[in-house]
């Protein structure tokens, strides 16, 4: 049996973490000390001090101000893609499992084949293809993030199919459209929301990693991808141009995941069955 | 042969305690059947599961018991372990949930033969082929290969049941043994039931929430209601007399094939009885003191006990 | 006297892994306008099979339902309604009961708000459930409870034929007791037809005139409730009573029961009961027998019976 | 059970055919193809036509879709634009090094969670379970290559205990040489596949701990070693065995960072690089392969569920 605080606790933190983060990158322009884009050949390099409490990075940019604006990037990726691909994956999803038959299986099949490229490996290409743009990144990622979205709601939609009160809202005379939005709509909900709050920190994650690689949002934007790739010829000498970056991905995708599970936890998603 | 006595069982989360049972005492003698009959929360599953040391890990569990003249303890795994399967023997409610679904229904029986008997499989295999003819799991030596999917609702009980009597136990324990089956195949389940107990001279612990079930086979019955034992007696007392009116409720509800319900009413809205009797809230002949007070067990001739305090 | 139902020879089957189910086969009954028809049988027996298909919920491959005149198969009538067995499942986990039992007149936007209101509270009373339980989701209510808001939210269509399946087989005993004078009273008040689906006799003797009983598929036996429980015609029901168990000690029995309850996809030739009659000849492995009215009213479909009769 | 494989079958040959049209058409509409090139350069129009003929391109497309699955199939993947050396030539010096290393990281990963998950299934909510399911969410949110720097920083540079970079030092190769230099990227990619597995593990075994029959089997006299090993491990399997198989495009993008990091000499860093020169013969053929072997995988592990599971072979 799941203690429920335990998910308490876990959606508590995780929450919190998730509001100063937000917080952080809306008043970026308050908070930050420094223009994130003023170079200053002079403090090149600099380690952490009372001035720059990130350090500076190898152009003189103060590295605090740089993550702020970081997190807009990474945060507006993530909401906005999440947005897509969970738009895109509960219609796609409710429509398989709801009216089944061959428009289930051209939706799952599709929903495969976009499923066996590693995501990654998908957004890469198809960011090489195209110019990288900011706009580009988070339809590419809305655009292949939605099968798991579709999967699970097909899934529950199905199996919510079966339960009696479909059948008794028909009894009454309730059209498609009145069990898809009453009926269905609110008993997959849970799920649903476990899934979004999870795709935000996929998202954060492949962007960060596609911009690491090079091939995401392009330098001078700030974003924690491409200032890890700055920092890697440095490394030997600045560790804190790359560890402040990174450890501002980890921040923000943990936080999502704990969120996600103490909102599976204490919306008792976890089959745990007790009896007495 | 078994004796329980002021069994408690609690179940504490964070901040509030659960009373699932509470001061349960009863016996049973070899060739006896005792029936538990109550409804739903009122802790007869939890009793059973007390009795065989079962109980999930947070349960806490009070009070003394004693099997074959040895003294149980609660906490002592393996000595329960050492019992189960060879001397108690246990059929739960939902055989198609009891089973494992990718074993051979075989094999899960031959378990309790090897584990206890120290038979080889070779051995085991001929044995539980036995078992499932004297069950009536036919063809037995196809059968023993099947998968639990394959066979239907009452062939799946027999299976549990065979592998509860596998090793002969001293006791059987069946927790609503015929609650998800057909009323054709529950009077073939409990025919078997009772053909056990006659030939070995074993003690059945039947419970059931089904009046009819329980006067269909119990010697002695226990009534509980919200985890304690309102009323205690032959099944001819507990049947044809009763006394408590929650059993005398009980009786009514019950739906006869040869006469039309009878219903006393109740209706005692918003009642509250923390601490008071049971089933006070909802008692037609309830006074002041049933809301204030646990009626104390009163212990009439005949091995006849029962908790009112109107009696 | 004119037939509220009339269901002739429908048959429904399905295929299931592979194999073909015919899990109503060939049945024809009929109801009058405010009279209880209870409909007993094992499981695989095919009776709620046979209600879904009088409520429309599934379609009949062949055969005609009849619903005050008019052909009904496969359509879903506002007058007929379905109550199903399992209240938990029955009641969307998400609404509270003032909505579960408003949805009906919400589809048909027949009503005002204020109507509607009003209507939701007299059905509330009409099955008995104090109106504080008004905005309270379905895991707040108790079994029985649930139950009468399942109920509550059929009564409000008003039906003329109310299809209840296993209305008390998951609730207490005390609840069940409750519930079925509940349906009794409710009968009479609103000049309701019941069908009521039950494996268990005695449930349909407390609430039922007529009963049918089911086997694979077929209706084996039907007729008056006295009729059939004081005289059963068919060996399958005369081994459903004796099954039967009775909370009198004194009235023990442990009956011998041949065989399963049949496996719906092996439907056995002849009568399909005969692999487990006691009486049965070799007429009866061979042969489907006809129906036979053993005494006015009261038919049985059954070699032997017709046999001894004459 | 025929019938089940037989869909499963099609399904799949479904999914390939769909995954080779989807990449024959982004590599078919991909923008930098030689008649949209630059208008000034006034190509000979007979030329054009000449080069397109060479190259079966003014053909009808589904045509031009057979002859290019045809030459994929064979593995002619074509050359490579950046390297001018066929693709497979490359693909081939590069496979086994990240072989190595992946298949080493799944397997050191899957064991590990095997082992931590199942003991902290059966001590649900103790303070070990709860370390690990944080760990498990901590690990899987860890960015590869950030993890890999920061060991870079500490194990490279500030304690130079392993190597950074590369697969060997050049002029040796010896085994300990390499096993030195894969340390680092290995605990990169465990640290990330055991926090993945062992959530999985850990909530598979605990979902078949509830189920009744475990207590019915202990209600046999079964021992808690003997309920584990017999009857909770084989139901568990089924959502273990899926995890593995679907974790494979997980662990492709877990090696494309750490090598990117390690400059391990692999497929997932030649992929980087391919893809920030557009070499699209590379991208395509690496993109066409990985997600047909993804499909080939998810195949694989649906038989194995019909060897698991005799409720899943029906006759039909």
């Amino acid at each position: 049996m799941e203690a429920k605080n335990a998910g308490n606790t876990e959606f508590l933190i995780g929450i919190s973490l998730i509001i100063i983060l937000s917080a952080l990158a809306l008043l970026a322009p308050l908070l930050a000390a420094h223009d994130p884009y003023e170079t200053d050949a002079q403090n090149w390099l600099q380690p952490p001090c009372k001035e720059h409490p990130f350090g500076t990075d190898r152009l003189g940019r103060d590295i605090f101000s740089r993550v702020l604006y970081g997190a807009r990037v990474s945060l507006a990726v993530g909401t906005l893609s999440m947005l897509m691909s969970v738009a895109i994956g509960f219609l796609l999803g409710m429509a398989a499992g709801y009216f089944g038959g061959v428009l289930d299986g051209l939706i799952m099949r599709f929903t495969d084949i976009v499923l066996v490229f590693p995501s990654m490996l998908l957004v890469l290409t198809l960011v090489a293809i195209f110019e990288p743009a900011l706009w580009l990144v988070i339809f590419v990622i809305g655009g292949t993030g939605w099968p798991g979205v579709a999967r699970l709601v097909r899934g529950e939609v199905l199996q919510l199919r079966t339960k009696e009160f479909i059948q008794s809202a028909r009894m009454l005379g309730a059209n498609h459209f009145r069990i898809m939005l009453y009926h269905l709509l609110p008993n997959a909900l849970g799920p649903v929301l476990v899934a979004a709050t999870l795709s935000v920190p996929a998202a954060v994650m492949t962007e960060a990693g596609v911009s690491y690689f090079g091939l995401g949002i392009q330098p001078p934007i700030p974003t924690w991808g491409n200032m890890l790739r700055g920092a890697q010829l440095y490394l030997r000498h600045a560790w804190w141009y790359a560890f402040f970056p990174g450890l501002f991905i980890f921040l923000t995708v943990f936080a999502f995941h704990l969120t996600g599970e103490g909102l599976r936890k204490q919306l008792g998603l976890t089959r745990v069955r007790r009896r007495g | 042969m078994l004796a329980v006595k002021d069994l408690e069982i609690t179940f504490s989360e964070k901040n509030s305690i659960f009373k699932a049972v509470r001061k349960v005492s009863f016996s049973v003698q070899a060739g006896e059947i005792l029936g538990i009959v109550g409804e739903s929360g009122s802790g007869k599953s939890m009793t059973a599961l007390a009795l065989t040391g079962l109980l999930p890990p947070e349960a806490k569990v009070c009070g003394s018991m004693s099997f074959a003249g040895k003294t149980m303890h609660f906490e002592d795994n393996s000595q329960w372990q050492g019992l189960r399967g060879s001397k108690i023997g246990i059929v739960f409610q939902d055989p198609a949930a009891c089973l494992n679904p990718l074993k051979t229904v075989g094999k899960q029986v031959a378990e309790p033969l090897i584990l206890h008997k120290g038979l080889t499989p070779k051995e085991a295999e001929v044995e539980t082929i036995r078992l499932f003819s004297a069950l009536g799991i036919e063809p037995a030596v196809q059968r023993i290969h099947h998968y639990p999917h394959q066979l239907s609702g009452g062939q799946q009980q027999r299976v549990m049941l065979a592998a509860a009597i596998a090793c002969k136990p001293m006791l059987l324990i069946a927790d609503e043994p015929t609650t998800a089956l057909d009323v054709t195949v529950q009077a073939q389940i409990l025919r078997l039931l009772h053909e056990y107990v006659h030939n070995h001279s074993a003690a059945l612990l039947l419970i059931s929430h089904d009046l009819g079930v329980i006067a269909q086979l119990a010697d002695e019955v226990l009534v509980m209601c919200g985890g304690t034992i309102v009323e205690k007696g032959s099944v001819y007392q507990i049947m044809q007399k009763p006394l408590h009116p929650y059993t005398k409720l009980l009786l009514a509800s019950l739906p006869r094939l040869d006469a039309p319900l009878k219903l006393p009413l109740v209706a005692n809205e918003g009642l509250t009885a923390e601490g008071g009797c049971v089933f006070a809230a909802r008692c037609p002949h309830y006074r002041a003191i049933c809301l204030e007070k646990e009626p104390p067990t009163k212990l009439l001739a005949e091995g006849r006990q029962t908790a009112c305090h109107i009696l | 006297m004119a037939k509220l139902l009339k269901v002739k020879n429908v048959a429904y089957y399905y295929t299931a892994e592979g194999t073909r189910i015919r899990a109503v086969d060939g049945v024809s009954l009929s109801l009058p306008a405010g009279k209880a028809l209870g409909l007993v049988g094992e499981s695989g027996s095919g009776k709620s099979t046979l209600g879904k298909l009088i409520a429309g919920l599934l379609k009949p491959q062949r055969g005609c339902i009849y619903f005050a005149g008019e052909r009904i198969e496969g359509k879903m009538l506002p007058s007929i309604q379905y109550v199903f067995q399992n209240s938990t499942a029955a009641l969307n986990p998400r609404m509270r009961v003032k909505n579960l039992i408003e949805e009906g007149l919400i589809i048909q936007g027949k009503y005002r708000r204020q109507q509607r209101i009003n209507r939701v509270l007299t059905a509330l009373k009409a099955v008995g459930l104090p109106e504080t339980l008004l905005y309270r989701f379905p895991h707040e209510l108790s079994g029985g409870q649930k139950q009468r808001v399942a109920i509550a939210r059929a009564l409000i269509m008003d039906p003329r034929l109310l299809i209840l399946d296993e209305p008390v087989s998951s609730l207490d005993v005390t609840a069940g007791a409750r519930l079925l004078a509940l349906l009794k009273s409710l009968r009479q008040e609103k000049h309701l037809a019941y069908i009521l689906i039950s494996h268990d006799l005695a449930v349909v003797r407390q609430v039922c005139d007529y009963v049918a009983v089911m086997y694979a598929g077929k209706i084996v036996e039907r007729g008056k409730v006295e009729q059939i429980f004081s005289s059963p015609g068919h060996y399958y029901t005369k081994m459903l009573l004796s099954a039967h168990p009775s909370p009198d000690p004194k009235r023990r029995c442990l009956p011998k029961i041949i065989g399963e309850p049949v496996d719906p996809s092996h439907i056995p030739a002849g009568c399909r009961f005969h692999p487990r009659c006691p009486q049965a000849t070799f007429a009866c492995s061979h042969r489907p027998p006809a129906f036979f009215e053993i005494t006015p009213g009261h038919l049985v479909a059954c070699h032997r019976t017709q046999t001894q009769i004459f | 059970m025929i019938f089940q494989l037989v869909r499963r079958f099609t399904q799949t040959l479904l999914v390939l055919f769909g995954v080779s049209v989807a990449t024959f058409l982004t590599m078919h509409w991909a923008p930098g193809h030689p008649l949209q090139a630059n208008p000034e350069l006034r190509l000979d129009p007979t030329a054009v036509e000449r080069w397109l003929q060479l190259r079966n391109l003014d053909q009808p497309l589904p045509a031009q879709y057979l002859s290019w699955l045809s030459r994929m199939l064979r593995g002619d993947f074509g050359q490579s634009l950046l390297y001018n050396r066929p693709v497979i030539e490359l693909i081939r010096e590069r496979l086994p090094s990240t072989l190595l290393l992946t298949v080493t990281a799944f397997l050191i990963g899957l064991f590990l969670a095997l082992v931590v998950g199942i003991y902290v299934a059966k001590k649900q909510n103790s303070w070990v379970d709860r370390m690990v399911q944080v760990y498990s969410l901590a690990g899987i949110s860890v960015p590869g290559y950030w993890l890999g720097i920061v060991l870079i920083i500490c194990f490279a540079y500030r304690f130079p205990l392993f190597s950074a970079v590369g697969m060997r030092t050049p002029g040796d190769g010896s085994l300990p040489d390499i096993l030195q230099h894969m340390v680092l990227p290995l605990i990169v990619m465990v640290f990330h596949n055991f926090a993945y597995y062992v959530r999985h593990v850990r909530s598979a075994v605990l979902n078949v701990l509830n189920l009744d029959f475990v207590r019915a089997a202990k209600a046999r006299g079964l021992t808690d070693k003997q309920v584990m090993l017999w009857h909770v491990l084989p139901n568990s399997a089924i959502p273990i065995v899926t995890i593995a198989a679907l974790s494979l495009p997980v662990l492709f993008t877990g090696a494309m960072m750490a090598e990117q990091v390690f400059a391990w000499p692999g497929i997932g860093r030649f992929i980087v690089t391919s893809t920030m020169a557009r070499d699209y013969p590379v991208i395509m053929t690496v993109n066409l392969y990985t997600a047909a072997l993804v499909a080939i995988a998810n195949f694989l592990a649906d038989v194995l569920y019909l060897f698991i599971d005799p409720r899943l072979r029906v006759k039909a």
